[in-house]
């Protein structure tokens, strides 16, 4: 086992994994740009070191210094968490150049994957679905069009090198075929540097859909049930949930072993995500593999009983995986918020700030992965992911039952999240019935906003403007000195009783 | 204590006062059963006949926001007794606003005429109680577009004076 | 399903049966006593009544008050959580009267549990096994010295009324049996103005293990496996597991039938945990029944996946079990820790007061049901329990590692608590081997203390009290004023700058 | 700043600087690296060589606790350098105390025998620095029992000067 780990991340990730190490025995270590220093996650590891400037390319993309904080700490192992340099090859060679362990897949497996044409090709040999298309890049306009014919409108154009949507094309019929061949390939040209664009067929409102494998490095593999992560905003995930309501076991065993085939076909070690496109007709398309944990891995963990990010260090360390398909029993249902410091009805404006109170829900079937705390200022330079909110239950419906309870309980003063975002979400009958797909979550802001104001909160709330007037006065009055700033029950019982003999002095 | 709570831009009338540990609430003129105890500086813990409810404050240099649930209210409060009403924010308030009295008592001056204008803070109507003369004042800038309190007549706590538009 | 349910409690099990409310649409009635008004129960609730003075006779014992808070709110159900009212006979009549439904057993049920003597002939009928010993009231001295030679040496003599350890004698030869009778019988006549007694062969360090059983009103009864609560002070549970480590399969499926059986025998339906000893050989015997919820219900709802007070809830509605003894399926891991604002070091004495800082665990496998915030103020008239960490893995020394993270995690400030037993406990060879027994927590405490302070512990507070020193004066000396008495990242950097110049100018 | 931490009894010399952001320390004559940030009015987040700690603190009328993890340490504080250090709780202390060298210096005066008596706050000797004198005083009434320090020696910061029981 490692005898210390250097996290090479921030906020939520960065302090789940520095959980892990502590649950291993493990000495965890923490590195912070200058923005970060009070961060959570610098607060719970047990060893941090500064790397640089708030600005990500500074910092947590700053090879040199992340490795200059390893020499520094001795780690013998680096987890890089989610984002920034977790799916980077080079960071990997870099880590293994320095003789620390890169927990995560090879450099080989990362590369292979970041090339959506070289996947294709050797995803296509070991008998993967694909949408239909091409995987060669395009050849004239001419041939482009006689294959988007053959395919049946509407295709997409895609880049090879792409990803975010980037040098993407819908193509509803042949005369806009020209004009978005060039569009896309000069966006790709733009955004990868890469002009190479290759066509598919476009399946329309697809559900998105995800399958979670782990490989040791001893040629085990097995696939941990599916995630549905069709609820997305501008292709960015923001409620998963496991399983998918719409896969049977037959579906789901499918696609399980497609996915462990994928894996197997990279060499793949580690954990991995395969993602899958899903049409009306329930078959599903590879669309690519992340080489990382996924933000969304806690539904996993929830329904499967298991602890991914541990699985990953003894991995990483060399041991087997401790179980075979046969012992993995997917049991209840599990559903992630994704919490973020944005403006939904604002086209997700961000705000960042400082969080001046924060209730935190808690109890049965909820567990809140969180990167912050109340008094934390959130800086502007980062995701404004807060937290994972994550429900699990014996059921979908219960689980849908025990969120709604726990957004109840969940307070984020000071800034501005997207907390109600999940209510109306988790209230929408069609999400109830789980028929969701890609463009659900565009179809629910377009048809509402968030509750307004009432004449019962309005009534409320002036009563309560009141009540704070006359404590405050009461407060400012008494001589009682409010250690912390905060008042105690019985402080505040006797300073009302003073405020209440003033009063009744006054008027009597 | 009277209050003149405005709430987006509506005005509450709001009379309470705490004696002996025990709250008394009125607020636009009906009885409510309130209880209330700070849970943290900046939030409230309320019952108010039998309901709970939580109410956090945020404050910043715009004014004060409460939250009820997820739902942000704008609040802006005066103590009419005082006459030293705060100014609300001057422009943002649309729609009409009822002037309401502070407290049970006689109105001895009317100081404008129905349709003319008004700016914010200035006096409309005296109201005297308990030996002590009100001022009681619009909250915005308009035209008073109806009057309903008479000279010398007495009004109720809560009652509207007059309309400002 | 209920429109409106009363729970007539307080504390952690009150709020946990709030959100079991408000998972089911419910609405859900607080009930408080005067110190009690800002307590967490009460904010969480949707409705709250008081019931009176803090004195527990007063307020939640006080059965009239209670109904009038029923009546007021128009209740239909009455949760009695555990504790206070929840094994009261004359209680769940008294709703019964009212045309409220009690969610617990008949009255009738309870009745027959709380004499430990009927309860015995009753279920030597059903042949439930008994530790050794007479059934009938005690005959003369010499007849008793007759069956405790039978039985053999050391024997046990128990209040049939009774409870607690109260009217308990443990007899280890002949000659101590007449004072120890006597002394017995008037304990026993004090505490419970009824002398019977009756005698048992002893069981020396026994193991605590409970079955948790769960019958509908139509007849159907299913266990959901064991407790291990051998963790015990004063015969206080204080730390529980689920599964026991001593049981085997098998053993685990003898166990749950018999509880079945006594729960059949009883007429039982609702929750209820079937209590036993095990000796040496691994032979359980029947002890009593407990007809409530137990405070440590959730390690069973984390190794089942099931909600047991929304199945008390749904129970007492009339619906059927929705699930039969086959359907469950126990997973993983769960201890329960019950955190208590008492010293362990200086016998247990409670430290009530105000909560000045609270900083509680999450993430992975860790939930806390709490019934407490920071700024509250602990009454001193109630049980000191705070909260419950209850920690969740895929086996026994995972979850022992993930509560011992939540544990570093976890502090509460202007209060005592017992956090650092468990700390003592969980790191306990004895324990982790699995080998506890009811001796085991007097054992621990004799043997050693919670850490004391240490020459490097001792150099960080002294450089922690420099740094608050020279920071509050920063602060005081800093023009800014600071929000609700609480410094920003951002603020508090920029007042040292101003501090850290004041010093330039000082010493340059 | 200076300061003498007395923890459980024990005194710390700390020399401690913050200086355009940046923490100097120096505990007890040897150098840290020190980073240091609250996360909340009693909570300070330390960065100390590298490892982190997290310092609560508790305040009562009793005076200052540090928990560093579960454990507990009673803290007292004073500023040599100002010379109005803070009384320690007199008759609470128990044990010998050591009276610490604030800084590196000359000792200039002796102001009291070996084994005879010494009130809580009563000098018993004086060193020279950077052309300050500083008189380090007792935190306790006791016996000196033991001087180590001569006129006229030169000492270091953190030294050992004398013991009072």
């Amino acid at each position: 086992m490692f005898n210390k780990i250097l996290i090479a991340n921030r906020g939520e990730i960065a302090v789940r994994v520095i959980r892990a190490c502590r649950q291993l025995g493990i000495t965890s270590v923490a590195v912070f740009s200058e923005v970060d220093r009070a961060a959570l996650h610098v607060r719970m590891a047990d060893e941090a070191y500064p790397i640089g400037p708030a600005a990500a390319t500074e910092s947590y993309l700053n090879i040199p210094r992340i490795m200059d904080a390893v020499r520094h700490s001795h780690a013998d192992a680096i987890h890089p968490g989610y984002g920034f340099l977790s799916e980077n090859p080079r960071f990997a060679e870099a880590c293994m150049a320095a003789g620390v362990k890169f927990i995560g897949p090879s450099s080989r497996a990362m590369e292979m994957m970041a090339s959506k044409t070289r996947a294709r090709k050797r995803m296509e040999q070991a008998g993967v679905p694909f949408v239909p298309g091409t995987v060669r890049p395009l050849p004239s306009l001419e041939e482009t069009r006689r294959i988007a014919g053959d395919l049946g409108y509407p295709v997409m154009l895609k880049a090879a090198a792409g990803g975010g949507g980037k040098g993407m094309r819908l193509v509803h019929e042949a005369d806009e075929l020209a004009s978005a061949l060039e569009a896309a390939r000069s966006e790709a040209e733009r955004a990868f540097g890469d002009d190479e664009v290759y066509i598919e067929k476009a399946i329309v409102n697809p559900r998105h859909i995800e399958m979670q494998v782990l490989g040791d490095e001893h040629g085990h593999t097995v696939w941990l049930g599916e995630r549905e992560c069709s609820i997305q905003r501008r292709h960015q995930k923001v409620l998963e949930e496991a399983p998918s309501p719409l896969l049977d076991e037959d579906m789901r065993c499918r696609m399980g072993e497609v996915a462990v085939r994928v894996a197997r076909a990279a060499e793949y070690s580690n954990a991995g995500t395969v993602e899958f496109l899903v049409d009306e007709n329930k078959d599903f398309y590879f669309l690519e593999m992340n080489t990382r944990l996924q933000v969304e891995h806690p539904i996993t963990e929830l329904i499967t009983g298991l602890d991914l990010v541990e699985l990953q260090i003894r991995i990483a360390t060399g041991e087997e995986l401790p179980f075979r398909q046969q012992d993995v029993h997917i049991r209840g249902h599990a559903i992630e918020c994704r919490v973020y410091a944005e403006d939904p009805d604002k086209n997700y404006f961000p705000s960042p700030g400082r969080i001046t109170l924060l209730l935190s829900p808690s109890g049965p079937g909820i567990r809140v992965d969180s990167g912050v705390y109340e008094g934390w200022n959130v800086p502007i330079e980062y995701d404004a992911l807060l937290a994972k909110l994550v429900g699990y239950g014996s059921d979908r419906g219960q689980t849908i039952h025990r969120l709604r309870r726990a957004l109840n309980e969940y307070f984020v003063g000071g800034i501005t999240t997207n907390l109600s975002l999940f209510e109306r979400i988790l209230d929408h009958p069609e999400f109830q019935a789980g028929r969701q797909d890609t463009g659900f979550l565009d179809r629910l802001l377009a048809q509402s906003r968030s509750p307004g104001p009432t004449s019962d909160g309005a009534e409320i709330a002036a009563l309560a403007a009141g009540v704070f007037e006359l404590l405050d006065g009461a407060a400012a009055a008494s001589s009682v000195p409010l250690h912390g700033g905060r008042k105690q029950n019985g402080e505040a019982q006797s300073s009302w009783k003073q405020a209440g003999r003033r009063e009744a002095l006054k008027t009597g | 204590m009277l209050f003149d709570v405005t709430i987006e831009g509506h005005t509450h009338h709001l009379e309470l006062e705490l004696l002996a540990g025990a709250w008394q609430a009125r607020l636009n003129g009906r009885e409510l059963a309130l209880d209330a105890v700070l849970a943290g500086p900046d939030l409230l813990a309320l019952i108010v006949n039998g309901r709970v409810y939580e109410v956090m404050r945020e404050r910043s240099s715009a004014g004060t926001d409460l939250w009820v649930g997820r739902v942000r209210y704008q609040a802006d409060l005066s103590d009419p007794r005082s006459l030293r009403g705060r100014k609300g924010k001057a422009g943002s308030d649309r729609g009409p606003v009822r002037l309401l009295a502070a407290m049970p008592g006689k109105v001895v001056r009317v100081l404008i005429a129905e349709k003319t204008e008004v700016n914010a803070g200035q006096g409309v109507l005296v109201i005297e109680a308990m030996k002590m003369q009100n001022e009681v004042k619009s909250p915005k800038r308009g035209i008073v577009q109806k009057i309903m309190a008479r000279e010398g007549s007495r009004v109720n706590a809560g009652e509207v004076l007059a309309v400002v538009e």
